[in-house]
């Protein structure tokens, strides 16, 4: 082995070349990014303005401004004799979805995950595709005649299980990654130890995925909480409506907004979903894994 | 213990044994798998592919809602399919999707969702907190109320962004019917990329990116030459799933309802107005079998660009 | 508590690695069982295997009088501790000890109590409302022991338990281990690619290679006998000098200088075979000694109260820098130590030297006990 | 409803168990509020009690709705597709003809038997408001009432450009006249009708339609659907006039939420002319209900009768023209109480019922006895009913006709935008013979 | 190649963590100098000082002339082989060594040759169109030094650089390194927690605790004469026995014997003191013996040539089982094991026992040299 013949850098001797602009850069570059998440922040903030103010406003237009600030519209609101039961039907049909797709998808991305299936992420994503459609518009008439006849017209089971059908692809494909990144050698521990598969479901992978599980429920949720057309499809009365439907009877004969009922409605009908996700992300994390992998 | 510069898959000697490669450590078994694959693979086939394919041979028949064509819907063979690429309206639609997706999707959502997680990646605390939680928000709201915000914040004459910006009369969702619900598609859709970019960053070991730092590589070069070979997985996950849902995205149509002038019409505001305003359902249906046959293509192009591409690592 | 035996043990993965092949071996019963090898040389698999959590593509396994091939590894009575410890991250210390309890369906009161005392006799006492990550290496490691203590099992697995600790904890834990096995005396297999691990903890050693093994043993036997050349290379904190010699006149001829053929070794005429000795059964001169190899010092390593001298052997009757690459390793004790670059000679000690054929080890044993007294660790010439 | 009747008891009209259903798209607290409140308060009640007096329990629920149009109308036919649904349906008059030939609808009396047609309502129902009822010369439903259309116009804005308080143009000329006079104010648009996809159907009712009426054609005549015919060029010249010529403003046209705008405008002053239904009168501008209340309503806004192109161009030769609409109710075929059912309609539109559904507001109810009490007091429903209902035209009620609707709003759109009126008629004219199955169906 | 010195170091985390406090350090040109310190005390956080992947918090970092404490890490001429190597998986090994040169533009031919010579500098010439995936351990630790060396840095910085690597090629990579660094030639720091590391490879080394440095200097210094109780603890193979010993009468008694106090300590009666001595600086006899500590035989660990037996101390005066809890490790030569529970005695070696006043150390240095010959590792009484 031999010592490579080296050119010997230009030594400066200078007490820090380059030191200034280089510190300048830095604070630069963190200035930069001060900016850019603020600018993030405006922009995703923004939008929300009006949600925050028009509820409040005794006369909301369509500009967020600070309102004369009334609770006026929450009392008509509640005047209105659906507004606060779709609320309770949405979280009925949502915690229903949520629990069935978060529960069948933890099982079968589990089996995916864990036993070699030939072919797994090829019918893994043929199933997102299908997914995709019946979520269109074109499918109304298939999804309607299926429901009645098994029975399901205005029926929530019927609501729960169509929309928990096509939101289950995508669910067992993210919560897929989460069990591929799971050490195996929980499992093993636990099975020499003499638990049974369910057992470590229970035990072990359950507990361990929970982020991948909440995150996956609260995109149910989120899913369902503001999906018109199915409910609306399939439920018959308001009594059983959820709040995507009666957001939509919140207009008048000419279908002009009332702002001052659908503004406040919004407001509510949000408030689950974000108070939901806060919950939920304080508690158990909310966060994703992912990269299809090999 | 010592803080683990990378994470445990990529030391040398494994410290965990990582993913797949020792399939089934709760020794399942193939029956017990199938179990747990029953009842999830029985909703979907019931309630997505029977209703799926169902649609399918809608399509290639004439049926409609109403009218005689719903007492004595026929057969009629391709017919659909090939109205439907002459249809100056479709193409012109397929072209607005297209553009919808690549605008809002691929550089909205990806761009702007992986840049928020490059800036936030190592920041803890309440501006990051603040921040995913807005992100967040956009996503988790329903679109119902999405779209009024949308429209508020849009509006010609009382729209909040031109009561900001002084410049009342600016009429976004006329003049950039397109731009206008790609900015909304891209406020709406960036948590998803956001978490998912996420998530990977957490994957880049740092001791790659300080060695790109020591040979005095900037910040793209980094990127280019760690983060993005590192994290192709999980950009092939986030453009597959982000591409496919803002190519069946809905909500642009409360926004702008197709228009003005079906400027802002892309595929799914088409089957809507085809389907329900215009009750023709058989040829609603063949349009959706096209638009997931487009998927899938751009499901391929995606896996060819990004995919496959084995590391014995 | 039981011994464990394996008969023509062999697996296959689905890849077609063969990671073990047909190996035979006996465990007995309240033994300190090291398995030792290069990495991928099959030792987990083959604890995996006894644990149940491979199955063995041929063969049989028995724990005691039972056959455990076909049962599932929770049936087989054993208990196993990961490389990574595998604790259960969202359970409390107290509920990780107690898990395998759980699972057995004793009543809470009973595993919290049980819970309890093991990790007291373990000194996690005051730990049991943490969590893993709120621990450091060493408690993990002893959690993780904990938890397999806490069922009484027949038999213990431990793959690398000490790999994940770093150098000074791992002489603790090391030295914890050998105490509380003995206390146990539970038959324990465990895995390690460190022969010193090994040789310090164990009562037995099995040393494998592909697939199969290749010595089992004392720490003892394995370290000044090893069967063959694999073993020799792989036993000792520095491995034996392994040198081509070939056999004149009846005498060795190593690196061109004649040394005498171990006592009851057949050897004829023109033979090629290796000669084996320790760096540490090797002695140092400065000056030229008769018997001794001629050596430039190349590299002089600190080992704390002795160094490891590296030559390049130069035979004598050949000229300087003319040298094959035959390189020696020798233990020099604190005060001698030559400076690279320099000349010495090495003269090996009688009765430590091993000669092997095709690899195969033929010089027989020597007089039972240790040769002569007073012959310790590169103290003596 | 009809499939959950309780199947032991006998079915047929002498049931004593009756169980019946009302669907229609209104909903209290929303939608058309009050026509729900109607039904809940009014006729549920009454009928059942009427039904006990009679013997009979009867067990009236009220399924309402409060969506777009379309979608009511998707869930209403997938309903009866599928044999399920109300027993009594609230429709849009304009869906009859494509449910009656999707086999969703049977005439009245081959549902409910001979007693429809001794029915006393129908003599106080006008022809050609029963029209909307009616397909093919059978009365398939009850008209719930109609409206028309005329132009509004503000008196103030009238003064201040020099044009007469009372007006009334009697050709398209004196429209475009009076927006030029208009247009010199300043902020003020002179004419709003509508045009675009973006209104939707009020492109067509309240633009598109009229204006063909007005030079004399029909959108739908003798099995043939109008393409570009010289009226329809005659239309489109007319929009292209309007909005080419800085008279309105092109932009509100796309809006989605254009026609809300319109309103607010021309509450606010600032539209001089603008075409809508008497709707318009009722709930927009109204001073107390209206979403755009305008106090002065009564002395500041004026209406004319849409002028025909030149007098006499109109449809049938008139001076003056109109469209109209208006919802109907029918009864499913599949009802197990048939009978029932249409004492239950019938009863829905007797005069009393009707003027409990007015509930002391005003509106152009289907019953000219009702009319007649309740609009005495208000000109400019009489005006309506007496003027402009006499020359007013419906839509044809069939499938494809939403789609030629959505044809004839791109034309308009195209028209607004700056595209001559031949180019666009030519381009709608393509369109049509799309939709109706080839040129055979289309006259040019 | 250049020189680093630190002055005044200090490094604080934002949570607050003073990774390192006020630290001098001269480490000189060419030199191969070594970080040892427990886990968490600063090692990694100085060398990332160094290559300015961190910014200090307080005072300067020189390499060379050049004061770099404000310069960016890609300008500071500095090459860095982390712990896990920190190889690109999707990059061959030859555009893995040639990285830095395309980040300074170099062009391909250029490169291409630059890191092929490299390669076969450091054996990897076969290995070029590799990736790292498909390398042994050994052989990705040598591609991360031949992308350090490819472009000529002044200095290197090793985190850690053995420590993924397997027991036996562990030993292999010490040595290859120890050479690698001699023919370079280039100013190398290096991060271990392993001692035995430290002392084997390094010129210098520095000691370090909760972010300062406790000792500096050559390993035989910092082997021999650790300059304080920390130092004692860390270095060694085995850590120096610290026992408790007070001055009675001019004399030592440490577990009940009296000793005699090291030359030119001044002592105090009655003064409390610690007492080191290297188990290898212990002599252990069956008999009874002078001087000797008495004790009981608790574990006896096989290290190869010699076994690591540790007593229970048993004052002479005192009634066995009433041991205070002292315990004693001794290195004992192979042959001459006692069994556990045996009672034995323990010698310490003239010269070879420190005094620690408040854990700093007082004996004063003996006569430069060794004090004697043949004195070496546990061979004699
Ligand atoms: N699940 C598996 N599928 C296929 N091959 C495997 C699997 N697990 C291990 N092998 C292969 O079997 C051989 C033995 O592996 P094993 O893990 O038993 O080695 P080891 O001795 O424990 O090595 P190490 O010291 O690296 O842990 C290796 O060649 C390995 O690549
Ligand atoms: N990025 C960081 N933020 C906050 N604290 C840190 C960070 N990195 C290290 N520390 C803390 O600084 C101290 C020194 O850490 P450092 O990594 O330098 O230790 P080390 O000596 O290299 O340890 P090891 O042997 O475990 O690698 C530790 O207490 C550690 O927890
Ligand atoms: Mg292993
Ligand atoms: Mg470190």
């Amino acid at each position: 082995m031999s010592t490579a013949t080296r050119t010997a850098p230009a030594r400066t001797d200078r007490p820090a070349p380059g030191a200034a602009p280089v510190a300048v850069r830095h604070v630069l570059s963190r200035i930069g990014r001060y900016v850019f998440l603020c600018a993030v922040l405006g922009f995703f903030a923004l939008p929300l303005l009006w949600l925050a103010t028009a509820p409040f406003d005794e006369t909301p237009t369509i500009t967020a401004s600070l309102p004369r600030f009334t609770l006026d519209n929450f009392r008509a609101l509640l005047d209105n004799p659906y507004a606060l039961s779709s609320l309770l039907n949405s979280v009925y049909l949502a915690a229903g979805t949520a629990v069935l797709v978060v529960t069948f998808a933890a099982l079968a991305a589990y089996a995916l995950s864990r036993v070699r299936v030939p072919g797994r992420d090829a019918l893994l994503y043929g199933l997102l595709l299908l997914s995709s459609i019946v979520t269109g518009t074109a499918t109304m008439v298939p999804l309607f005649e299926l429901a009645f006849r098994l029975n399901l017209i205005d029926s929530r089971l019927g609501v729960i299980l169509i929309l928990s059908g096509g939101l289950l692809p995508a669910a067992i494909f993210i919560l897929k990654d989460f069990m591929d990144a799971t050490p195996t050698s929980y499992e093993e521990s636990a099975r020499v130890f003499g638990a049974s598969p369910l057992q470590i479901m229970r035990h072990i992978v359950v507990p361990v995925v929970r982020p991948g599980l909440a995150t996956v429920g609260v995109w149910a949720v989120a899913n369902v909480w503001g999906n018109f057309l199915v409910p609306f499809l399939l439920l018959r009365g308001p009594e059983k409506a959820p709040a995507a439907v009666i957001m939509y009877t919140l207009y008048t004969e000419g279908g002009q907004a009332d702002l001052r009922l659908l503004s406040t409605f919004s407001l509510l009908y949000s408030l689950p979903v974000a108070l939901m996700f806060v919950f939920v992300s304080s508690r158990y994390g909310f966060r994703f894994h992912g990269g299809i992998k090999r | 213990m010592a803080p683990v510069t990378s994470p445990p898959d990529q030391a040398v000697k494994g410290r965990r044994r990582a993913t797949g490669a020792a399939p089934d450590a709760a020794g399942l078994g193939r029956a017990r798998a199938t179990g747990f694959l029953v009842p999830g693979m029985v909703l979907i086939l019931l309630f997505l592919v029977v209703p799926a394919a169902w649609t399918i041979y809608l399509g290639v028949t004439n049926y409609r809602l109403t009218g005689l064509a719903a007492a004595n819907p026929e057969v009629v063979g391709l017919d659909n399919y090939t109205r439907a690429l002459t249809d100056e309206r479709f193409r012109s639609s397929l072209v607005l999707t297209l553009q919808f997706v690549l605008g809002s999707a691929v550089i909205g959502q990806a761009g702007l969702g992986f840049a928020i997680a490059y800036a936030l990646r190592d920041r803890r605390g309440p501006l990051r907190r603040l921040v995913e939680g807005f992100v967040l928000l956009s996503w988790i709201l329903p679109s119902s109320v999405v779209a009024f915000l949308w429209i508020a914040l849009l509006d010609r004459d009382g729209g909040t962004l031109n009561a900001l910006l002084g410049i009342p009369g600016t009429a976004w969702l006329l003049d950039h019917p397109m731009l206008s619900i790609i900015v909304f598609n891209t406020w709406r859709g960036t948590a998803f990329s956001m978490m998912l970019y996420a998530a990977a960053l957490e994957n880049v070991p740092r001791s790659h990116l300080e060695t790109a730092r020591l040979a005095g590589a900037g910040t793209w070069q980094q990127l280019r030459d760690v983060v993005f070979p590192r994290i192709r997985g999980h950009v092939l996950t986030n453009l597959l799933l982000i591409s496919l849902w803002t190519f069946n995205d809905f909500a642009p149509f409360l926004i702008t309802a197709g228009g003005p002038e079906q400027r802002s019409e892309i595929l799914p505001v088409y089957v809507y107005k085809v389907a329900l305003s215009g009750g023709e359902l058989g040829f609603g249906a063949a349009i959706s079998f096209v638009m997931l046959l487009i998927n899938l293509v751009i499901a391929l192009v995606y896996l060819r660009m990004l995919g496959r591409r084995k590391e014995t690592a | 508590m039981s011994a464990i035996t394996m008969r023509e043990l062999t697996k296959v993965y689905p890849n077609g690695v063969r990671a073990l092949d047909a190996l035979d071996l006996e465990i007995a019963d309240g033994e300190f069982f090291a398995l030792l090898g290069p990495s991928g040389c099959g030792k987990t698999t083959l604890l995996r295997t006894i644990a149940g959590l491979e199955t063995a593509s041929g063969g049989r396994v028995h724990i005691g009088e039972r056959d455990v091939t076909a049962l599932p590894p929770g049936r087989r009575d054993v208990a196993m501790v990961f490389q990574d410890y595998a604790l259960f991250p969202h359970m409390t210390v107290q509920d990780n000890i107690a898990y395998p309890l759980r699972i057995k369906k004793v009543d809470r009161r009973a595993r919290a109590d049980k819970a309890a005392e093991t990790a007291d006799e373990l000194g996690l006492g005051a730990l049991l409302q943490r969590r893993p990550g709120q621990l450091s290496g060493g408690q993990q490691q002893r959690v993780a022991l904990a938890r397999a203590m806490a069922c009484h099992p027949q038999v213990f697995l431990l793959d690398e338990p000490l790999s994940n600790l770093d150098a000074r904890l791992r002489l603790e834990a090391r030295t914890f281990l050998k105490r509380l096995q003995r206390e146990l005396g539970v038959t324990t297999v465990f895995v390690t690619h460190d022969q010193a691990e090994a040789l310090a903890l164990a009562d037995r050693i099995a040393v494998m290679e592909g697939g199969r093994i290749r010595q089992v043993g004392t720490p003892t036997e394995v370290f000044r006998r090893p069967a063959n050349t694999f073993v020799a290379g792989f036993i000792g904190s520095t491995p034996m000098n392994l040198v081509d010699a070939e056999v004149r006149d009846g005498e060795l001829v190593v690196a061109g200088t004649r040394l005498p053929v171990p006592e009851g070794v057949q050897v004829t005429d023109g033979e090629k075979l290796t000669y084996g000795v320790r760096p540490e059964y090797l002695d140092h001169t400065a000056e030229p000694a008769s018997g001794g190899l001629r050596g430039r010092v190349v590299v002089v390593e600190n080992l704390g109260s002795f160094s490891l001298v590296s030559l390049d052997l130069q035979p004598a009757d050949a000229p300087a820098g003319d040298t094959p690459g035959t390189s020696l390793q020798v233990v020099v004790p604190e005060g001698r130590e030559p400076a690279p670059g320099d000349t010495g000679w090495v003269v090996p000690r009688p009765g430590r030297s091993l000669l092997y054929r095709d690899g195969e080890l033929v010089t027989p044993e020597a007089t039972p006990a240790v040769p002569a007294a007073r012959t310790a660790a590169g103290a003596e010439q | 409803a009809t499939a959950c009747g309780d199947s032991s008891e006998p079915a047929g009209k002498d049931a004593k168990n009756i169980t019946l259903t009302i669907a229609a798209n209104s909903i209290v607290g929303g939608k058309n509020s009050a026509g729900a409140e109607w039904i809940e308060k009014w006729v549920i009640p009454r009928f059942v009690e009427a039904q006990k007096a009679k013997g009979v329990t009867a067990k009236v629920t009220f399924v309402p709705s409060g969506v777009d149009d379309e979608q009511y109308k998707t869930k209403i036919a997938l309903d009866l597709r599928s044999k399920g649904g109300a027993d009594v349906i609230a429709l849009d008059g304009i869906w009859v003809g494509e449910f009656v030939q999707a086999g969703y609808l049977k005439p009245l009396s081959d549902v409910a038997g001979g007693e429809v047609d001794s029915w006393e309502g129908w003599s106080q129902i006008p022809e050609t408001v029963q029209g909307l009822g009616s397909f093919e010369g059978k009365r398939y439903g009850i008209p719930l009432g109609t409206d028309g259309r005329v132009l509004y116009y503000n008196k103030k804005l009238f003064a201040q450009a020099g044009l007469p308080a009372e007006w009334q143009p009697t050709s398209w000329q004196e429209i475009l006249d009076a927006g030029a006079k208009l247009k010199t104010l300043p902020g003020v648009t002179p004419i709003q009708i509508n045009a675009g996809t973006a209104m939707g159907e009020a492109t067509t009712m309240q633009g598109a339609l009229p204006l063909l009426a007005g030079a004399g054609g029909e959108i739908y005549a003798d099995g043939k659907w109008a393409g570009a015919t010289q009226p329809v060029k005659d239309m489109l010249d007319f929009y292209a006039k309007v909005y080419g010529g800085g008279l309105g403003d092109p932009k509100l046209q796309q809006e989605a939420k254009g026609r809300d705008k319109s309103f607010a405008e021309f509450a606010a002053g600032k539209i001089g002319i603008l075409a809508e239904g008497d709707y318009f009168w009722r709930s927009v501008v109204n001073p107390t209900s209206g979403i755009a209340k305008m106090a002065d309503r009564d002395t500041t806004v004026g209406y004319a009768l849409i002028p025909a192109k030149q007098p006499g161009a109109g449809i049938r030769g008139q001076d003056f023209v109109s469209m109209s609409g208006g919802g109907v109710r029918v009864l499913n075929p599949h009802s197990k109480f048939p009978s029932q059912a249409w004492e239950l309609l019938s009863f829905m539109h007797s005069a009393e019922g009707v003027k409990a559904e007015l509930a002391g507001e005003k509106r152009i109810t289907a019953r000219t006895d009702v009319n007649k009490e309740v609009l005495a007091g208000d000109p400019m429903l009489s005006f309506i009913t007496e003027k402009v209902l006499p020359v007013t035209a419906y839509r044809p009620p069939l499938a494809v006709y939403p789609q030629v609707s959505v044809a004839l709003q791109e034309a308009t759109a195209a028209a607004a935008s700056g595209t001559s009126a031949d180019q666009a008629a030519a381009a709608y004219q393509k369109k049509v013979e799309g939709i109706v199955g080839g040129p055979g169906n289309v006259t040019s």
